[in-house]
């Protein structure tokens, strides 16, 4: 067991007297093992014991949540004490020559937080599959998929190591493929798993190369260990003197390799395309890589390296930022751009799914952008509120694909707001809080927090533009789906039904989620800001009453208010008929057409990248049929000729004496077979026998 | 001899009797002298303490049974063990014609001196115990082990095919459960790091707040005492396990042959068994001669040892008054398809809790597995029973 | 007679012999397993005395070996005695002299 | 050598003639448990306290009892008209003697080498568990690999014919 190597542990931040790791950091490897530990027997079960693997599945997790919730509230209470708790507890997996590889898992604001939220919104897409999944045949198979996904996901989250994070991550990676892929018989489906698969390795390459580049540099692969980590003072110091190319110093160069990793896992431009696509897997398994895990790690990992991507920031006499790096300026170019080309497309789309996963990809760049103008808390607030509210509107809608019988086109939906009250009502909470809906939802908190700080940047200005009209877009294409699905008449097939108790009540409590999650990030009491940087709170709900802040909600209620009037006009309770061309592409066909071809970034991997492989694979079957495969043919006919000259030899001159042999061989074989008469003990004496003559040979020739 | 201020005389009374009366002795004789009397003293408490019991079985058993029991002989029948004793000593000793005299004689015996071997090692108090062995505890279940033999001996030298039967069916269990009851106590070695049953009792002599340290209170030591005292029931063929002895189809199993004095024997032995094996199973789970309560501590320490015995006694015959007797397959199923399982998975849960460190996650973590895994393996016990056949396999 | 070792060591060899005599000599199956579990019983008798004598007990190479070699032969004895019911099954005899399918 | 060591080895060489002479086969099994209870008080004899009681719980408990089980199943309990003892019985007892007379031949041999009287070696169970994980480690697990196989073995080799066919 683990626990038994070298353990290690600090408490950084104040140096208070606690010297070791408390029992739930030294312990906290369980939370991820014990969702693996359960999708490794589920693995083991027969088909027809459903009841036991979602048992065990669900069983696991809320054991994980529970461990995640002590420590987060182990956490909590270091920091209303004052002390910004990091503990760490690493140790040596194997060495070679000096060289250690170390693992080890940490135990800091970041990845408690990020843990119980993995965890939580994880427990509520497993209770919410029992009832989707109710049917299909493989539903073990799919809780063994499910569980090995959110154990992976829960290491990234609590890696101290980037190579654990990276073995995780990778995991994650490959439990994705066998999600998105799992109805396999769909052809749609395995293609969209090999194109998940694919484009995130090309990410994977550069963060690989990123780990290789930081381990060269540093000699370490953990994040904190006692200031000799990566990530701590004396690392990035070295970081920082290296020179790479182009002006960047090593830290930059390996922060943009690592971002470039986290791009391909959170979808970003322009490794965005597999995330639609990922669509074809079943419903929970959007929500939990669109929500809680697979999207969120790219984030969380941009996060968790912050460090790395910040050195060489200079900073004002009090600690503040007075400028920005190159890594960063690029996660926020990147980010802001995403957050705008997504929504552009999200606008076009007609699958209720793939605007949802157009939306996730925009969020995401909304966050790269957050992390790369406001730091940490500001991009990971973000992603925890959208991590509720997306998982509500995948699983909201997940149950009006499961209320319209497997239809997933919303051009042939509408009116279900009074068929399925309750899903309306969550779904219409989500689509606010995606929104940004003034006050009330959280999406308008988190969402603001990036707003502010793309306002208040003093370097960049470009990004605060851009992440306007993207939150124009966001409105305005939630209204225009909202509309679609639940308003005007039903275009539908069949009649639309409310779905069972075990899917809405995990779409209750997100929504409550939904909406609660706001109070921890206002102005008034910037709760969560205060708990990841470790300092203390402040605030009071004079902030809220102050110009500039009241500038800045002006400016967002507007923007949301011109979005959600856009699609209101548009497409409110208008109800086309589901062959009708949409309103939008009445009024632009050409934007339309190029805005729902998905700006044919598809087609131009399509003649660049993918010619380019076809091409070298032609050459390559060529030089197979022409130029080896000739090789080959003579060095064949020689060792013929061989063998026929061979044939000839042996028949006249091998064969008789062989022949002869054997009638030799078969004579003395009769005389000698007398004495195999099957009796055991004959052959035990002739043993004996022999024994005693080696020995009395060897005590011979052992004479003094 | 230690005593400390602690300790009182009246706890160390049996080894201050000891040094007393070898102090009459040349000093060079003294350790020898001191063993004499210990065997001595053995050989005279647990025979009596039998008679004990006997009457106290019956009696109690008669008062589940609605029944008054034994009430003839001396007060309230209190001399019914004289009486039996007197009764086996005279009557006449029977040989079948056809038996094997030599082994049919050694049997008894063998069986008598291996069991008497066993309490050779256990500590009955502080500082009392015959032999401080470092193997102490694999002493015991070798001389557990060589019982078995001597039951094959009695019922195959009596030519008897109930004996034979009873004695196959008695050596097949006590084989099936006998490598529970290692497996169990080897949780106790786990976490005690040593065979020594004197170091095992000290190392559960603690209290924190009052509380003893007991292998009992923790969660792997509960599940591995009940698996213990399932074995230990069936290593003594007590009921619900005396199938080997079950007189509505065998007779009397084994000893059907033997009347007089070594049938008094074979009851002795058996009777004998089982305080020994209480006395184990006090001495790893139940802190041996420490006391319950910290308060108590001032009790001489033989007191609360034997107090715990007979309370393990009350519990067997409690039991026997109560359960009815299993089937041989449903014997051997339960021996190697549940309880051999389960004390693996405990052995493993003790591993767990040794290398999880202090703290209350251990408790939580172990409690959920072997809970979870008690309830998973329960319900799939009844869940095959209700589909597969009986099958009588182990019974041919 | 200088060494204590010789005591145990001549009691061993006789043990062996008369294990392998028994092995030998004797026509049920059953005996000659217990001929082979007197010979290793005897190897063990030797390596428990020549690691007593030893100028380095405290090594524990031969205690071991015998520790070892006793259960080695506790699951040599299993299947052996396994095999012999199961020949006995077959053949409804475990006599050697009859068992010589097997001859040339 | 003290009188013990000849009690106790005429108590084993007792043991195994018996085991290998006695016609009955239940007589023959339960004197070589005597003979294994002989070598178990040598072991203790010889210091080796925790191989003398595995000796007992081992042989005495399980290969005795195992023995006495097969005897049992396969009718062994009845005495064969053949008599106990091979046809070619003199060519065994030829063999044996050989090899008795090559052991004694090198005992004699090397007897001026043998060691002399040493103290006894003071080996707790605890060093005995240290070495058994530590540097015997390889070999417990090879030990643990082969008794599974083994019992496997054992219960496949054992079982009806009938039921394997099913």
């Amino acid at each position: 067991m683990l626990m038994l190597l070298q353990v290690e542990q600090t408490v950084s931040g104040h140096p208070v007297g606690i010297g070791y790791a408390s029992s739930i950091a030294v312990n906290l490897w369980l939370i991820p093992a014990l969702p693996i530990l359960a999708s490794g027997i589920i693995a083991l079960l027969k088909q027809p014991r459903r009841k036991l693997s979602a048992t065990l599945a669900i069983g696991s997790l809320s054991f994980s949540l529970l461990m995640a919730l002590f420590a987060f509230a182990h956490v909590v209470s270091g920091w209303a004490g004052g002390i910004q708790t990091r503990e760490v507890v690493n140790f040596t997996w194997f060495q070679f020559g000096n060289s250690a590889v170390d693992l080890g898992w940490i135990l800091d604001p970041l990845s408690a937080i990020m843990a119980v939220m993995v965890c939580f919104v994880g427990l509520l897409i497993f209770i919410y599959t029992v009832g989707y999944m109710e049917h299909d045949e493989n539903f073990t198979r799919f809780f063994c998929f499910l569980s090995l996904f959110a154990g992976a996901m829960l290491g990234v989250v609590i890696a101290n190591s980037i190579l654990l994070l990276f073995m995780s991550w990778e995991l994650v990676g490959l439990t994705s493929y066998l999600l998105i892929g799992f109805w396999y018989h769909k052809p749609s489906a395995a293609a969209a798993a090999k194109k998940a698969f694919v484009t995130t390795r090309v990410g994977d390459i550069f963060f690989l190369l990123g780990i290789v580049w930081l381990f060269a540099q540093t000699g370490t692969l953990l994040f904190y260990n006692h200031g000799s980590g990566s990530l701590e003072t004396s690392a990035l110091q070295v970081l920082l003197s290296q020179h790479a190319a182009l002006g960047l110093t090593a830290a930059g160069a390996i922060g943009l390799l690592i971002f470039a990793g986290a791009a391909g896992k959170s979808g970003q431009f322009p490794l965005h395309v597999w995330l639609p696509d990922a669509m074809e897997g079943p419903t929970p398994v959007s929500a939990l890589i669109h929500a809680a895990t697979m999207v969120a790690a790219g984030v969380y990992l941009i996060a968790r390296v912050y460090p790395l991507m910040s050195a060489g920031m200079p900073l004002t006499e009090s600690g503040a930022a007075a400028g920005t790096t190159t890594a960063l300026v690029v996660v926020t170019w990147v980010g802001a751009a995403t957050a705008v080309f997504a929504a552009l497309i999200a606008i076009a789309q007609n699958d209720i799914k793939r605007i949802l996963a157009y939306s996730t990809v925009s969020q995401l760049g909304y966050m790269m952008a957050g992390l790369g103008l406001g730091g940490v808390a500001v991009g990971m607030f973000h992603l925890i509120t959208h991590a509720f509210f997306k998982a509500l509107l995948f699983l909201g809608a997940g149950s009006v694909i499961h209320g319209c019988h497997e239809e997933q086109d919303i051009r042939r939906m509408g009116g279900l707001k009074s068929h399925m009250r309750v899903t309306f009502l969550t779904y219409a909470v989500g689509m606010l809080a995606l929104c940004g809906f003034p006050i009330v939802f959280s999406g308008f908190w988190s969402k603001d927090a990036i707003l502010e700080a793309a306002h208040n940047s003093a370097f960049i200005k470009g990004p605060y533009y851009l992440l306007v009209f993207g939150a124009v877009l966001t409105a305005f294409y939630m209204t225009r789906q909202v509309c679609y699905v639940f308003f005007g008449q039903s275009r539908g097939h069949g009649h639309a039904h409310e779905s069972p108790r075990v899917m809405t009540a995990p779409l209750v409590i997100l929504a409550s989620f939904a909406v609660a999650l706001g109070a921890i990030g206002t102005p008034a009491w910037p709760w969560f800001h205060a708990f990841l940087e470790g300092q203390p709170a402040s605030g009071g709900m004079h902030l809220l009453f102050e110009a500039d802040f009241l500038k800045l909600l002006a400016t967002s209620s507007v923007i949301v208010f011109l979005g959600l009037g856009l699609g209101w006009w548009l497409y409110g309770n208008k109800s086309p008929k589901a062959d009708e061309p949409d309103a939008f592409e009445k009024a632009a066909p050409a934007i339309w057409a190029g805005l729902r071809d998905r700006l044919y970034v598809d087609e131009l991997y399509g003649v660049t990248a993918i010619a380019f492989y076809y091409w070298w694979a032609r050459l390559a079957d060529w030089l197979d049929r022409r130029m080896w495969g000739g090789i080959v043919a003579a060095v064949a006919w020689v060792f013929k000729m061989f063998a026929q000259l061979n044939r000839l030899l042996d028949l006249h001159w091998v064969d008789g004496t062989f022949d002869k042999a054997c009638e030799e061989l078969s004579t003395g074989g009769g005389i000698v077979s007398r004495l195999q008469n099957g009796r055991a003990q004959t052959y035990l004496r002739i043993l004996a026998f022999g024994v005693i003559l080696l020995a009395a040979i060897l005590i011979w020739s052992a004479r003094p | 001899m230690v005593a400390s201020s602690a300790v009182s005389n009246l706890d160390q009374i049996f080894i201050i009797l000891r040094d007393w009366v070898t102090h009459f002795f040349p000093t060079a004789w003294r350790p020898a002298i001191g063993v004499l009397l210990s065997v001595v003293a053995i050989v005279c408490v647990f025979p009596g303490l039998f008679a004990l019991t006997t009457i106290f079985e019956r009696k109690g058993l008669g008062r589940i049974q609605n029944r008054i029991g034994p009430n003839r002989v001396g007060p309230f029948g209190l001399f019914q063990p004289i009486a039996d004793g007197i009764k086996s000593l005279t009557k006449e000793d029977i040989i079948p014609t056809s038996a094997n005299g030599v082994v049919h004689f050694l049997a008894p015996v063998i069986l008598v001196v291996a069991v008497f071997m066993g309490f050779a090692v256990l500590p009955m108090g502080r500082n009392m115990v015959l032999v401080d062995m470092d193997a102490g505890l694999l002493f015991f279940f070798a001389m557990g082990a060589s019982t078995e033999l001597s039951v094959f001996m009695a019922g195959w030298s009596s030519r008897n095919k109930y004996s034979l039967l009873g004695a196959m069916r008695a050596v097949a269990q006590m084989i099936s459960y006998e490598i529970v009851l290692l497996l169990s106590s080897v949780a106790v070695v786990m976490i005690a790091g040593s065979l020594r049953p004197e170091k095992i009792v000290d190392a559960q002599n603690q209290y924190s707040y009052g509380l003893p340290h007991w292998y009992i209170f923790t969660p792997w030591g509960l599940a591995a005492f009940v698996m213990y005292a399932i074995a230990a029931t069936a290593e003594t063929n007590r009921s619900p396990f005396d199938l080997p002895e079950g007189e509505s189809e065998l007779v009397a199993g084994y000893h059907t042959e033997y009347s007089g004095f070594k049938f008094a024997l074979f009851f002795l032995g058996e009777y004998l068994a089982m305080f020994s094996i209480s006395g184990l199973g006090t001495t790893l789970f139940l802190g041996g001669w420490s006391a319950p309560l910290e308060a108590l501590s001032f009790v001489p320490s033989w007191i609360w040892f034997f107090g715990k015995v007979m309370m393990s006694i009350f519990v067997f015959i409690w039991m026997r008054g109560t359960l009815p007797r299993l089937r041989q397959d449903q014997l051997m199923n339960f021996a190697w398809k549940f309880v051999l399982p389960f004390t693996l998975l405990d052995l493993l849960v003790t591993a767990m809790w040794r290398f999880m460190g202090e703290g209350w996650l251990r408790w939580v973590v172990s409690t959920v597995i072997l809970a979870g895994t008690y309830v998973l393996m329960g319900r799939a016990g009844m869940y095959r029973k209700h589909f597969a056949p009986r099958t009588y396999r182990y019974a041919e | 007679m200088g060494s204590p070792l010789i005591g145990y060591l001549v009691v061993a060899a006789l043990l062996f012999s008369i294990g392998l005599a028994g092995a030998l000599v004797r026509r049920n199956a059953i005996m000659v397993l217990i001929g082979i579990e007197l010979m290793l019983n005897a190897a063990n008798l030797n390596f428990i005395a020549f690691w007593r004598y030893s100028p380095h007990p405290e090594a524990l190479t031969g205690m071991m070996f015998a520790i070892f070699s006793i259960a080695v032969a506790a699951a040599e004895a299993a299947v052996g005695l396994g095999l012999v019911i199961a020949i006995y099954r077959h053949a409804q005899t475990t006599d050697l002299d009859k068992m010589n399918r097997m001859k040339g | 050598m003290g009188i013990m060591f000849y009690l106790i080895a005429a108590l084993t060489l007792a043991g195994a003639l018996a085991a290998m002479t006695l016609k009955h086969l239940v007589h023959a099994a339960l004197a070589v448990t005597a003979a294994f209870a002989g070598l178990a008080l040598f072991f203790l004899n010889l210091d080796a306290q925790f191989a003398g009681f595995a000796q007992i719980l081992i042989y005495i408990g399980a290969v005795a009892i195992l023995i006495v089980f097969a005897i049992l199943l396969t009718r062994g309990a009845e005495l064969p008209k053949e008599g106990v003892f091979s046809r070619t019985w003199f060519v065994g007892m030829a063999i044996a003697a050989g090899i008795f007379a090559v052991l004694g031949w090198a005992i004699i041999a090397s007897a001026r080498a043998l060691p002399s009287e040493t103290v006894a070696p003071a080996v707790t169970v605890h060093d005995i568990g240290v070495a058994i994980v530590g540097r015997y480690v390889l070999p417990l697990e090879i030990v643990a690999l082969l008794l599974t196989a083994a019992t496997i073995g054992a219960v496949i080799v054992a079982l009806h014919e009938k039921e394997r066919a099913k």
